[in-house]
């Protein structure tokens, strides 16, 4: 990953501060409820992450899923989650007011940052000759030799790849979006219907999160429904048949 | 301690910090000063009123955690701008800011609960806040694998601040993620890698 | 002159040469404080008298003809010297040898490029090798508040080697890094000061 990239991931807030923001702009207290009323808007914000930072789109897609759970009950009231949903969804909206609380914190930082220092320091031994035995200024480590040095910086530069590689892999993984999306459609063409488990069965997290996403999308612009009969049961994707 | 002795102690603490230059570990001090680290304390309590008290000094201590160094105050930074010409100007982005408030207010902090409380991987702005300088690491004394986060010398130095403690309402907002780090402590504790 | 001014001209003074480190001119310190000289010899004798009997103090005022310098006293020379001979005889840390090898592998180098590749600021740890004369800078002819540092030609002889180009795989460790530098070019110019 270059730097410009880091630079730009930069602009970006995460996704607490994220639905903060959008539960703000409403002037909505959080509550369940309200969250489900902010579904839409963070869904369609998850596309701009897509496209411009998709190594934390991962992240963004757990509050999403989330967030999918709450509006699927607000929807259906009958709706009985699992302990651990219901747990997901309560350390969410826990996280969400730990954070309004703290954002004065934030801004306290942000009216009081200077972007330049106003505090200076010295240089480590500023005024080194006068204090060198011997008046010597050359003082080699012992027992170092160069294939040391070798090493040293062989080590770090496969660290560094590592880290370049990682985020490259995931950026063309997602790049496939549209691919997948329209593979999606062409397959419930002819089936009608797809399972869920079956089709994320046996796959890479990066595709799983992939298929999630195609999901998203295609509810997003009502070209397909999702359906649960039962609680635990198979969640059963359906292509809605175009009004003519 | 005799008054004469302390007041020597201090000088010699003075002329270590401004010999150095760079931010030292209390340690190192008391060794080089030959003193137990609760006298070094003392002194270091004694110096700092001074400082802070006495108008005709220009000087402050910095402090963080096991380190202290001496600065000018802030009161003389348009001085400062005039002889250190270079331009450092920083700017601090949305993702920059919203990290760099959880560390200041919270550090030392797991890179796994500054995740956990922005619901994002931080990596790559906890590396990018590491090489500007603005935010250190050191391995967690407890748990030798993980690294804990803290604000640096030259983050107290775009605020004017002595130390982290002098930030506003520090003790609130404190104890606020402390609360819920205690909460979730059980959640956090699953995912947790050196980075 | 009131006593407050003048308190605070001592400060600001002792700010000044604190930051500035090397002999400065009172003409320049005059233009700096907005005084007259006159006013400036008033503060300096004011100060040297204060440094001089105060034995919390640590620090002294140097005079060179028209120029002046903040130094140690001379009872904690002994102190400074202790420093130094403890900074130097211990073995280069991991972080001292990972900068090392950085330079030597790709300066001349910018310190920020150092940073980038290490993922952590690297100010102090260059600044040690400079001062054990592993290391040199210069200042980078394109960019004039930006230092280039390389590895010092005493330690490529203490090494046998006659240039840098002879160590170990030199070609293709450079090439890694010039990748990277590459990669990253776009943000090089951006936060940078000269250290």
């Amino acid at each position: 990953m270059s730097m410009a990239y880091e630079l730009k991931l930069e602009q970006f807030s995460g996704p607490i501060e994220k639905l903060l923001e959008l539960i703000e702009e409403k002037k909505l207290e959080i509550t369940q409820l309200n969250l489900a009323q902010v579904t839409a808007d963070f869904l369609t914000y998850l596309t701009t992450i897509e496209k411009r930072a998709p190594n934390i789109l991962a992240d963004f897609l757990v509050v999403a899923s989330r967030l999918l759970l709450v509006k699927s009950k607000a929807l259906l009231p009958n709706l009985v989650l699992e302990q651990e949903e219901e747990e997901g969804i309560r350390d969410l909206e826990e996280r969400l007011k730990i954070y309004q609380e703290f954002k004065a914190a934030r801004n306290h930082l942000k009216n009081l940052w200077q972007e330049r220092p106003l505090v200076f320091s010295r240089e480590f031994l500023a005024s080194r000759f006068s204090y060198l035995p011997e008046n010597k200024s050359f003082y080699p480590p012992k027992n170092l030799k160069p294939s040391d040095l070798k090493n040293v910086i062989d080590r770090l530069l496969s660290e560094l790849q590592k880290f370049v590689y990682e985020t490259k892999d995931f950026k063309l993984e997602i790049i496939n979006l549209e691919e997948k999306m329209r593979e999606f459609l062409e397959r419930l063409k002819t089936a009608q219907t797809v399972n869920f488990g079956k089709m994320t069965d046996s796959q890479s997290r990066a595709e799983i999160i992939t298929c999630f996403l195609v999901i998203l999308h295609l509810i997003k612009d009502h070209l397909i429904d999702v359906q649960q009969d039962t609680h635990f049961s198979e969640i059963t994707i359906e292509k809605i048949q175009p009004r003519i | 301690m005799e008054e004469q002795t302390k007041n020597n102690l201090t000088a010699a603490l003075e002329s270590l910090l401004f010999i150095y230059g760079e931010p030292m570990e209390l340690k190192k001090i008391a060794e080089l000063l030959e003193i137990k680290k609760e006298e070094l304390e003392e002194i270091i309590n004694v110096f700092e009123i001074q400082l802070k008290s006495d108008n005709n000094r220009g000087l402050m201590l910095n402090r963080i955690g096991d380190q202290i160094q001496l600065a000018t105050k802030p009161d003389f930074h348009k001085l400062g701008e005039k002889i250190i010409k270079e331009e450092i100007k920083e700017n601090l982005t949305p993702a920059a800011l919203e990290t760099l408030s959880i560390v200041a207010y919270n550090g030392p902090i797991a890179r796994s609960m500054v995740d956990y409380l922005r619901g994002v991987n931080s990596g790559y702005i906890l590396r990018n806040l590491l090489v500007r300088g603005l935010v250190e690491r050191y391995p967690d004394p407890q748990r030798p694998y993980i690294f804990l986060y803290n604000i640096s010398f030259d983050f107290l130095k775009h605020f004017g601040l002595a130390k982290q403690e002098e930030l506003p309402e520090y003790q609130k907002y404190n104890n606020l993620v402390e609360k819920f780090k205690l909460a979730s402590s059980d959640k956090t504790s699953l995912g947790e890698t050196k980075t």
